[in-house]
């Protein structure tokens, strides 16, 4: 029998929800058979892409919606993050490491949610917004997941 | 989130839970104030409490670092916790700053008497 | 300056679900100055409303979505749980201590979340869904509740 | 979540974690198990390691107790934390069991000796 759960978040553009986001995330992600290394990724890619739809997409305006989906299909976890905010002008270019548009960030969000999870897709319309969607694998469900 | 001590010349910051934008602000402006009202020209940051950290708070040490060096004093990284270590060393904020077990050890090596 | 914020959750009528609605909206009522023995009176509540609409609401059907809204304003919490599955005939009846319809069940959920929270409002249509609106009031925010 | 262990006419079930309808179905099965595979007429139960419990599994343990007392067997509660016992008194549970500190204080209540 195939393992299936959702879980949707939507909540204001605020610098306290991002810990949050990461709490409710991991939580989901729990269910799946990842190690605690593998979980604190999955935090840190959290964190970056909310962080980013606050900070990048809204502009720290704290009454706008950021959306988090996840999924889980079998053993792999999909995260999509997404605000409707002011979106991105040339994809290509903001993902290079070291690439930001605002004071004292590393522009290096990108680079570890690369590293931390095993596929991301980043799609962008400038005025309309921003969605970052990541997967990421884990290991084959124990007999006795389940069984508590 | 911050307990922060003046040693000689350098100023000792144990940072401490979660270190996310939620904090990032009043890191950055705690931590101005303590080197303004210090005049520390050495910076030791104890990670042995923090639990996480993400390129938010990682953008804040770097400016600190710049500050520090721009005023030629050193930065050093104490007791960093392996997830703590992953993303210094994927942001290259390793480079920045020698890593010590523990602030003794990293006094020492910037040219301080333990108090 | 007025406090708000805003949480809704979405997920999978799935009983591993429940934990992850206690853990996120735990996690959301903490910024509000809450003792700890209050935000286990906020886990409970939301354990006793979700796993109502999973039993009874879905009658365990395991995808139909389970809606929470958690609202912060000023130093009030007010939840909403609610999903689109039986409903209730009669909310008098059922609100009674004792009542339940399930085997091996106390009928004593109702009255727990009466018990845990300052307010309880019980809204339901026969084969449209219920809807439970609870509210709860926190201390008043410290001076320094931002500055940390 | 659950540790089990007969002694004489005893079970002791020590209970741990978060106990809610995720695991209810389980917790009820496997206390029927034990009391088939054991014969054992008392029951206590160790709530020292249980961090939340909701109606759900209250409703469990009210089961286990209709059937042990259908067998003129006893049950007892052992070291429930603040939280648990505030939700076994307003759910009148404390009523269907007396409560001891430990283990030891529940079992010779209970005509047991130590094993
Ligand atoms: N959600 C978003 N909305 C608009 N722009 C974004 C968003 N996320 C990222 N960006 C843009 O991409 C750049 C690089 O992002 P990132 O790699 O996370 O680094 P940083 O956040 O440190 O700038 C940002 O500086 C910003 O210009
Ligand atoms: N979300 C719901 N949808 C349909 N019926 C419900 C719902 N929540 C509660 N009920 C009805 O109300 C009764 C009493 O609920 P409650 O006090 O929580 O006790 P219990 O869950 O132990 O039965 C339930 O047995 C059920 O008939």
């Amino acid at each position: 029998m195939d393992y299936h759960n959702f879980l949707r978040l939507e909540f204001y553009s605020l610098p306290v929800n991002v810990g949050l986001a990461r709490v409710a995330v991991a939580a989901f992600a729990a269910q799946l058979n990842y190690t605690v290394s593998e979980l604190d990724d999955i935090k840190g890619a959290v964190s970056e892409a909310v962080s980013n739809a606050i900070i990048h997409g809204y502009e720290g305006a704290p009454d706008r919606l950021v959306k988090v989906v996840a999924m889980i299909r079998v053993d792999e976890l999909e995260i999509i993050v997404e605000d409707s905010g002011k979106g991105i002008q040339n994809v290509e270019e903001v993902l290079q490491p070291g690439f930001t548009t605002a004071g004292e960030r590393l522009g290096l969000g990108f680079s570890f949610i690369r590293s931390f999870m095993d596929t991301t897709d980043v799609q962008s319309a400038p005025g309309r917004g921003t969605r970052v969607i990541m997967t990421k694998r884990a290991g084959p469900r124990e007999e006795h997941a389940d069984a508590n | 989130m911050l307990d922060l001590e003046c040693q000689g010349q350098t100023l000792i910051a144990r940072l401490a839970g979660e270190l996310d934008l939620q904090v990032a602000d009043d890191l950055r402006a705690r931590l101005d104030e303590a080197l303004d009202q210090t005049g520390a020209a050495n910076l030791v940051l104890n990670l042995e409490k923090v639990s996480f950290m993400d390129s938010s708070c990682l953008g804040v040490i770097l400016g600190r670092y710049k500050r520090v060096a721009g005023n030629q004093g050193e930065m050093a990284f104490v007791a960093a916790p392996p997830r703590v270590r992953r993303v210094l060393e994927l942001s290259g904020l390793f480079r920045i700053g020698k890593e010590f077990p523990n602030e003794k050890a990293a006094l020492a090596n910037l040219g301080q008497e333990v108090g």
